[in-house]
């Protein structure tokens, strides 16, 4: 009875506050665009040089010039600027965006995040995943919580890192956890997904936390 | 102070030798300088170096370049799209380096404004930090990076006029102001060639300063790699 | 997302802190928030740091925070228009640090980049390299300057939206843009408050995420200080 | 007979070579601009954010949103563009100014140039003259060759340097001296005034020089 991909995304929505400048990775969080709460303004922020992103464009909309950092044909809004990628950087960077929502193949007790490389297999790149994880104010992972029934949360990271202590909470199909960054008491279980046993999350989790349902 | 070209082949003329470090503009195939990198590939010149944050499609873009193993090394954020990329770097034909993607836009614009080097928290703990100086500032940790300048910039814009002041449009915006910078010199592409002074000049992006040579590319063509489109129903993503 | 206020005063309400640190925009009395820097005189906190890269005239710009003498410490890089400006800081009532321009420029734009440090050339040799790192690049050497950043940042733009989105109007953008990406708030006074989705953009200096707080100032004074014509016979200067 | 003020600057725009963005500096070099042969196509770059300035605006044209690095009134032309300062001096660092024509208090044999302060008096800033001096690619000074009798041209600054051996070309209005900055030979004194003799040239000149008229 573990969350589906949809309520995951859901789940991570709420983490958005009004006014909230927000940038969405691929994948599930890109559906949380779809589950922002009625009444909460928020603007998404697209690293390749955008902010105020819009839905996809209807058919026949479709303008080369104007992508996601996905490569994905999308729309403006009229509150939208384009910027270079130096400024679209110096953004992420020094601060400026609130909340950075993003997928992981694993997450550290101490927030060790690594979602860029697996030694052996061919690299294509980090792309802006360190600079957004490194850069952004509140670094939200949402990922399943295990891989071919191999555990992700972990005590340290097997793979090479993308960030080091930048994980603040994570969303997975199972559980909500948050990190504390500084206190190195490990994750602190906050939620179990609807009908999710709090045994299967021990027994699915290898990094140590403290429950605090 | 002439600067416009006739031809994509013409202004890239008595630029190129082998070996040399090429910048080139675009964020995947969106704001590429298509028209020049077919010259490049033209013109035969290889063992080049290209600083690019993606190396295009099979095909399209610097694909080019990779199918007449012209690239032997690339600075770039992002390589995936690529089959021949992969193939070629397993065959130990092609270096890559990796950076991430604020970093390498970061150290472009810091080569196009005399900045030799500047710290980033980006990467700090990762493998990128390696090998690099990583430094304390207010209780942090941060790397150091240095750097980029290229022999030659190709860079891709929606308007120019004979002066060389530059417009880009949406998206197509991405590397192109910084690389037009850094480089001995920069050879722009432009959709629209408009006369001297028809360009609001508080709207011009990058000023002709920075760009040697022009060429009017009217009505380039432009892939799209991810065509995605919404119902006139759905209200968003 | 309410940012716009109804006067300068409500616009920096909450924000002031005796002691605190603010930039304020501007070259000479060109692009000055004057309307800003006249609700923080009536304010009356006192005991600021000032960074600004002038210090206005007698009577005008920053010279009315010398009147009220609330500017304790000043990071500028010229200060010569301003006669109060000399008799406080003779007087030691006034501490001042100067920056070479474009260093002052460079500070200000790391700082709203998460920069906190970078390498420049200028000022080697000079006492304005004493007591910093200095390093060798290429053969050269280089000092080391770190970023600033202020508890907030006033702006004088030409245009802006609801959004916060600003556009600045010929050389009285100079030092604004970096400023306003510099600060924990930056409020921006505007000469045309515009809708959103009226300001093309493509051609936004200042995207809304760096601006907190807006303010419509229409007709503000504008002071010229050194008034230069020629007649309609003369060519150049 | 020593060159007058308006002599000095027509030789200084004899430096302007077809195409070249230059910076003038204020007081002599900024008369340079009415004395640029014709057929030489020059762009005036002024570091407050504007390259391809223009002459002053005639009367009732004057814009106080258009200005120039001395604060005075200038006029836009065709070509011009507008950029921050932190764009402006991007260009000055990153050489892309051809040359700066500007006058000095000191210039050394080795290429020091001392401009902004005098001890004791009352400091106004360097403004831009230390990112000027240190980046653009040719720095060409134009000065008395004296001050109140006081030599200008001296083997060491004795005010604070502005630059370490920056300095190409001097300017005076008696001589012109070139410095190779990497001989540490000294001067090459290149030109006398008209009328100057070379004696009065070597009695107010502390500098050393070789001569090569």
């Amino acid at each position: 009875m573990a969350w589906t991909r949809e309520q995951m995304a859901a789940r991570a929505a709420q983490e958005i506050r009004d006014g909230f400048y927000v940038n969405l990775g691929i994948g599930i969080p890109t559906l949380v665009a779809n589950y922002v709460p009625t009444g909460i303004d928020v603007r998404l922020h697209s690293e390749n040089g955008m902010l105020g992103m819009g839905p996809f464009p209807l058919e026949g909309e479709e303008d080369p010039d104007l992508i996601n950092a996905g490569k994905q044909t999308i729309s403006e809004l009229p509150e939208t600027s384009f910027f270079s990628s130096a400024d679209s950087f110096g953004m992420v960077r020094g601060g400026h965006i609130d909340l950075s929502i993003l997928g992981a193949m694993q997450v550290a007790e101490n927030g060790d995040l690594a979602n860029w490389m697996i030694p052996g297999k061919m690299v294509k790149g980090m792309g802006g995943a360190m600079d957004l994880v490194a850069g952004v104010r509140r670094v939200v992972v949402v990922m399943e919580h295990e891989a071919k029934s191999e555990p992700k949360l972990l005590k340290e990271c097997t793979l090479p890192l993308t960030g080091r202590g930048v994980a603040s909470l994570v969303i997975t199909d199972l559980a909500v956890f948050e990190i504390d960054k500084n206190s190195g008491r490990g994750m602190i279980l906050r939620e179990l997904a609807h009908g999710v046993a709090l045994e299967e999350v021990r027994e699915k989790t290898r990094a140590s936390f403290v429950e605090c349902l | 102070m002439q600067k416009v070209y006739s031809s994509a082949v013409e202004s890239i003329a008595g630029l190129l030798a082998d070996g040399m470090t090429i910048m080139s503009g675009g964020f995947g195939l969106c704001g590429i300088p298509s028209a020049l990198i077919e010259a490049i590939q033209l013109s035969g010149v290889n063992g080049l170096t290209i600083i690019s944050n993606n190396a295009g499609v099979d095909g399209a873009g610097l694909g080019l370049l990779l199918e007449s193993r012209q690239i032997s090394r690339m600075v770039s954020s992002y390589v995936g799209e690529n089959k021949l990329f992969a193939q070629q770097y397993l065959a130990g034909e092609l270096q890559i380096e990796f950076n991430p993607q604020g970093t390498l836009a970061e150290r472009i614009r810091a080569g196009g404004a005399g900045i030799p080097a500047f710290f980033t928290k980006t990467g700090v703990g990762t493998s990128v930090a390696e090998g690099k100086e990583v430094r304390r500032f207010n209780g942090e940790e941060f790397v150091m990076e240095t750097a980029l300048f290229a022999d030659v910039a190709l860079i891709h814009a929606w308007k120019g006029d004979f002066e060389g002041n530059l417009v880009y449009r949406k998206t197509a915006r991405n590397f192109n102001p910084m690389m037009a910078t850094a480089a001995k010199t920069t050879v722009a592409e432009v959709e629209c060639l408009v006369s001297t002074g028809s360009i609001d000049p508080d709207q011009i992006h990058t000023p002709g300063i920075f760009v040697s040579r022009i060429v009017h590319v009217p009505d380039p063509e432009k892939r799209i790699e991810q065509r995605t489109v919404r119902r006139l129903a759905e209200e968003t993503v």
